[in-house]
């Protein structure tokens, strides 16, 4: 049996293209955006276990319960991880060096059972820091409405 | 909450342009492409079954990997087909039919190989085309050695 | 488990920055050699189930061009999209069914050829965090480190150290891509700084590679030469990661003790005598030491200090080198089945362990180890 | 070796439009699964494993069950993603039937989904063969030259349609009628997209043609949408419903993959129209089913047809007849819902293609005939058994599952 032709460096190919999409919400995600325009962080909360979904989920992972409460969180949350990034996932998806690190934290907002991942506005973080919520609710993007936290005083 | 029958939507993409992809087959087809010049078709035999692969691939379903250069016919048969352009079509509109010039597009088994080639099929008319119709290579006036060099074929008069 | 399923041949390719071989050459070199190794040839009849990801491989449906080199023409064929681990989950279930007697299970990925950090952030949910970029695979995976060490208090010595023994280990496989013999944990700890605490020795390198296992029914396997049995397998999903405990593995837990309920291992630490673990950073190796139940809740870190999961230790883990040795994306948990599997029989060469006859390997898919697949295999 | 029957106990369905923009990927999946519990009356609790998939190209999010699955009650749970393109939600169903009939497990969800309007659905079925185009361009072809060869919007569909056509006798008219049973089948489907009662052949005859001999109706609809099926060994079966679907037995089968690309098509799947892997496929399952005259005993068949000739192409493929048989068959009206034979009650796949749900939607449109809960679409003669067939890679892959309602091996 040949174990086929040398043919030497096996050539690569590209192409310049790159599919887009658009992912739609959902109603959930939606009301939860419409609130950090007015201000608000609102958490979506299972009816049967008591769960808050911060951002807000449909449905309860544990229960299977549609979670049709809601429930207007506080500003302030606590820090559960955190990092300070060296680098970044460059477009071509290799680790670029950032000139200035930046922190990124897991945030348990208060009252809340999930966490978000956000930016730090700061020089340092701890597990269990008090943190407050940076809302800008003109961000041109919205995923950038919840622009990040910075420590609570 | 007022229940929203379009919500917002985040826009995202598949960087597609930062992936490769690495092929065998454009190697051995560099060669097949040279060899357009001196108008011969070279197809790849593979040790284990047999099988002559036209355009030549770098493996092979009996798991051997094709690796004897030989040369096939530039007769063949045709094994599929279909037309481009609306006109092929009977009791269609003249809109429809001002789709532009005719193309049949089939896929050819050239003699001596066990394998389909996509060619375009001049001088013949849509409903002239059939299953097992033999056709020939119609190389062009200038070969450069591309693909599109074999892009053309004409029916075979016996 | 009461009816036998057995591991009869394997193959693997060895594991490159950049190989010069397409993923369809690959596939078919490993392919080839597993079928060859069981005894078999293309025209027997076997089911093929294939690992491979669609964003990695940069092709919708990418199984659909490997029919040939993967031994699957005219055969009855599927392919998850997950670990290798999973495939060979999936080939022992077809087996079990009773309707196949022998499974072609692979894995394969070419990280030279797709932007390597992309495709783990488009597993992010997709109407929050994805376009926000701050997590990826490796961002995560920090956060997951620093929740652990504030936790139980692990360090991140703890972690350089586990890299460093990766690092050796994998120094004395042949077919490993990412080796420092003779590494310590100072040199782990000096190395750039990506997410701290994560350094960018304490990763498990992208890379590419292929590797096939051929399973068989206990009816099959018995001309075999040396089987190894599958004892117990267990797997499980766990909530996306801002949603869970990201100091604990839950998945593997689960996946751990439906794997050993499986085997009949009520002690894992004296029944077993080595692991293989899918750790995409060094951190979740001393995760792996808890869920797998080597040592008790928080003791990863005096676990390693011990020694026990040296090469020459009581209980030695990633033998291999591990993911850190080598990473090809959807081989990687498969790898570990396999390196487990050659163990049992005696065949690792250089990085062989006395007397291994009980071993585990573990795959995982998602970021901090979100979704996980456990093996627990045995010698005659 | 002891082995487990296997039988379909619940069956749900998120609706199906073209576009769902008031949900995200999850949440629509999550209609699905919690229709499909109230159908089997069961709870995630009694779930022991998940099998899912889709095209993820659609979507653009790599491995969705790890953001999305917790929606479907997955948390805990072994969970197992498959995805192989078209045959996706068959290659599910095949994947919930080995899990049960492993013993491994005792009941298993599986879901399959798609929701096309994420994402841009020509760009997602392009990206099946960028990678070759890319190499063609390379070899210096011309790109408008290469969409010609390709097939353009229809791709190879229209080589296959031009070919069957012309070995079976099947004529544009007969494309036209599978266009009107399916669509005006689909008028009676609660859970299909394209419904069109009172549609005659005279009208889809008069759609635009996209290219020879393919008119737009004749062509599935892009579909947001998504499918779940409850599968369980049949000892839980019997306690839980009446008439349970059981799956007698699953089988695929794969050829290389004849793109007419760069790597050029091999040795049986030269004609796109031959489709050998399914006929091997059908056979695999017709055997292990115990299943000896495929023409006499299957009562209802949901073969993969986005395509209006794949009706009667695959019809025959599933060896329910001779080849070149079915277009006659068709015209003697043995495949409408009345008829001896009845085929895509559903309204098939031509009138709603969620494409990693729609090959699952085969499987249980039969599992629904079976139990007797298809609705208005209901055959009228009674099913024993019946065949759900997925076809897909680059025309390349075929999946066979067999149904009854009776089991095959208590």
């Amino acid at each position: 049996m040949g174990s086929g032709i040398d043919i030497g460096q096996v050539p690569k190919v590209s192409i310049p293209i790159n599919p887009t999409f658009g992912w739609s919400v959902g109603n959930w995600m939606e009301y939860f955006f419409d609130g950090i325009k007015e201000g608000k962080l609102r958490a979506s909360k299972c009816p049967a276990c008591g769960r808050v979904f911060l951002p807000p989920r449909m449905v309860c992972e544990r229960c299977f319960a549609k979670c049709e409460d809601w429930v207007k969180l506080p500003e302030t949350g606590t820090v559960q991880s955190f990092t300070t990034a060296h680098v970044k996932v460059g477009a071509d998806g290799e680790l670029e060096d950032l000139s200035q690190p930046e922190i990124i934290v897991l945030v348990k907002q208060d009252g809340a059972d999930t966490c978000v991942a956000a930016r730090l506005e700061g020089e340092s973080a701890s597990v269990g820091m008090k943190v407050k919520a940076v809302l800008d609710p003109s961000a041109e993007n919205f995923l950038d409405m919840l622009a990040g936290y910075r420590p609570a005083e | 909450m007022e229940y929203k029958k379009e919500t917002r939507a985040v826009e995202g993409d598949w960087p597609m342009a930062y992936w490769q992809w690495k092929f065998e087959s454009i190697a051995l087809i560099a060669k097949t492409r040279e060899a357009f010049k001196e108008k011969k078709l070279l197809g790849l035999k593979c040790p284990g079954c047999g099988l002559v692969y036209f355009p030549p691939k770098p493996y092979c379903y009996c798991l051997a990997r094709p690796d004897k250069w030989v040369e096939v016919e530039q007769t063949g048969t045709i094994t599929t087909y279909t037309f481009t352009g609306a006109w092929a079509y009977e009791g269609i509109s003249e809109e429809e039919q001002a789709g532009g010039a005719p193309m049949i597009i089939c896929g050819i088994n050239f003699d001596g190989s066990d394998t389909l080639t996509v060619c375009l099929l001049d001088d013949a008319k849509p409903e002239e085309v059939y299953v097992g119709m033999r056709v020939k290579l119609k190389w062009p006036e200038v070969i450069e050695g591309r693909v599109d060099d074999i892009a053309h074929s004409e029916p075979l008069k016996e | 488990m009461d009816k036998g399923v057995a591991i009869i041949a394997y193959a693997q390719t060895p594991f490159e920055a950049d190989a010069n071989a397409s993923r369809e050459i690959q596939v078919l070199e490993v392919a080839k050699t597993a079928l060859e190794a069981a005894g078999l040839k293309q025209e027997d009849r076997y089911t093929v189930i294939s690992a491979t990801n669609d964003y990695c491989d940069g092709r919708t449906i990418s199984n659909m061009r490997l029919v040939e080199p993967a031994a699957a023409y005219k055969k009855n064929e599927s392919k998850v999209e997950m670990d290798g681990g999973y495939a060979a989950i999936y080939g022992l279930m077809r087996i079990l069914s009773g309707d196949h007697q022998v499974a072609l299970v692979m894995g394969v990925s070419q990280a030279s050829v797709y932007a390597r950090n992309i495709p783990g952030i488009m597993m992010l949910d997709p109407t929050f965090d994805r376009q926000r970029w701050l997590l990826n695979e490796v961002s995560a995976g920090a956060l997951q480190a620093r929740a652990y060490m504030n936790a139980y208090g692990a360090t991140e010595e703890h972690f350089a150290g586990v890299a460093a023994k990766n690092l050796d280990n994998a120094a004395r496989n042949p077919l490993a891509y990412n080796k420092l013999a003779g590494a310590d944990a100072a040199k782990v700890l000096a190395a750039r700084k990506l997410y701290e605490p994560i350094t960018e020795l304490m990763l498990a390198p992208f890379c590419d590679g292929a590797c096939a296992m051929v399973l068989a029914s206990g009816e099959a396997a018995a001309k075999a030469d040396k089987p190894v049995w599958v004892k117990g397998m267990g797997f499980a999903h766990d909530s996306y990661l801002t949603e869970r405990p990201l100091e604990e593995m839950g998945s593997l837990e689960l996946a751990a003790r439906s794997a050993y309920d499986m085997a009949g291992i009520t002690d894992p630490a004296s029944q077993i005598d080595l692991a293989e673990v899918h750790e995409n950073f060094a951190h979740e190796e001393l995760m792996a030491y808890e869920s797998l139940g080597f040592c008790g809740k928080g003791q990863g870190g005096s676990f390693f200090d011990s020694g026990a999961t040296l090469l020459g230790g009581d209980l030695p883990v990633n033998a291999s080198g591990g993911a850190t040795g080598a990473n090809a994306v959807c081989a990687t948990g498969l790898a570990r089945i396999i390196e487990a599997a050659m163990q049992i029989r005696g065949k690792a060469g250089e990085h062989q362990v006395e007397g291994v006859n009980t071993a585990v390997a573990t795959g995982q898919t998602g970021p901090c180890a979100q979704e996980n697949v456990v093996f627990v295999l045995g010698g005659e | 070796m002891a082995h487990t029957d296997v039988a379909v106990v619940g069956v749900g369905y998120s609706k199906h439009v073209s576009k769902r923009r008031d949900v995200n990927i999850a949440e629509m999946v999550w209609e699905a699964v919690s229709a499909c519990y109230e159908d089997a009356g069961l709870k995630p609790k009694d779930v022991d494993a998940i099998c899912t998939g889709n095209m993820p190209a659609f979507e653009g999010v790599n491995i969705p069950e790890l953001w999305g699955a917790g929606h479907w009650g997955a948390y805990g749970k072994p969970l197992m993603r498959i995805t192989t393109g078209g045959t996706t939600g068959g290659s599910v169903a095949h994947g919930g039937y080995y899990a049960v009939s492993s013993g491994l497990f005792d009941t298993v969800l599986c879901i399959a989904f798609e929701k096309q309007s994420d994402g841009n659905s020509t760009m997602g079925l392009n990206t099946v063969a960028l990678a070759d185009a890319a190499a063609m361009f390379q070899q210096g072809v011309d790109p408008g030259f290469l969409a010609a060869f390709g097939g353009g919007a229809v791709g190879i569909a229209v080589y296959q349609a031009a070919s069957y056509m012309k070995r079976s006798g099947c004529t544009t008219e007969h494309l036209d009628k599978v266009s009107v049973l399916c669509r005006t089948n689909a008028a009676l489907n609660p859970y299909s997209h394209l419904k069109q009662p009172g549609l005659t052949p005279e009208e889809v005859a008069k759609t635009t043609l996209m290219q020879y001999p393919i008119r737009f109706g004749h062509v599935c609809p892009a579909t947001d949408g998504a499918c779940a099926m409850l599968v369980t060994t049949g000892e839980k079966a019997k306690k839980l419903i009446d008439k349970p679907a059981y799956i007698l037995s699953c089988a695929s089968c794969s050829e290389e993959a004849s793109l007419m690309g760069i790597a050029g098509s091999g040795t049986t799947n030269m004609d796109p129209c031959v489709q050998e892997s399914c006929k091997i496929a059908a056979k695999w399952a017709y055997d292990l089913a115990g299943i000896e005259d495929p023409r006499h005993e299957i009562d209802v068949a949901e073969p993969y047809s986005p395509f209006a000739h794949q009706l009667l192409m695959f019809y025959e493929r599933l060896l329910l007849c001779d080849d070149g048989e079915a277009p006659a068959i068709l015209d003697s009206g043995s495949m409408n819902l009345e008829g001896d034979l009845p085929v895509c009650p559903s309204g098939g796949v031509i009138s709603t293609n969620a494409i990693g749900a729609s090959a699952m939607e085969r499987v249980s449109e039969v599992a629904l005939q079976i139990m007797g809960k298809a609705g208005d679409r209901q055959v009228k003669k009674e099913v024993h058994k019946g065949v759900a067939h997925g076809w897909g890679g680059a025309v390349n892959l075929n999946v066979v599952a067999v149904l009854s309602d009776t089991p095959r091996r208590s």
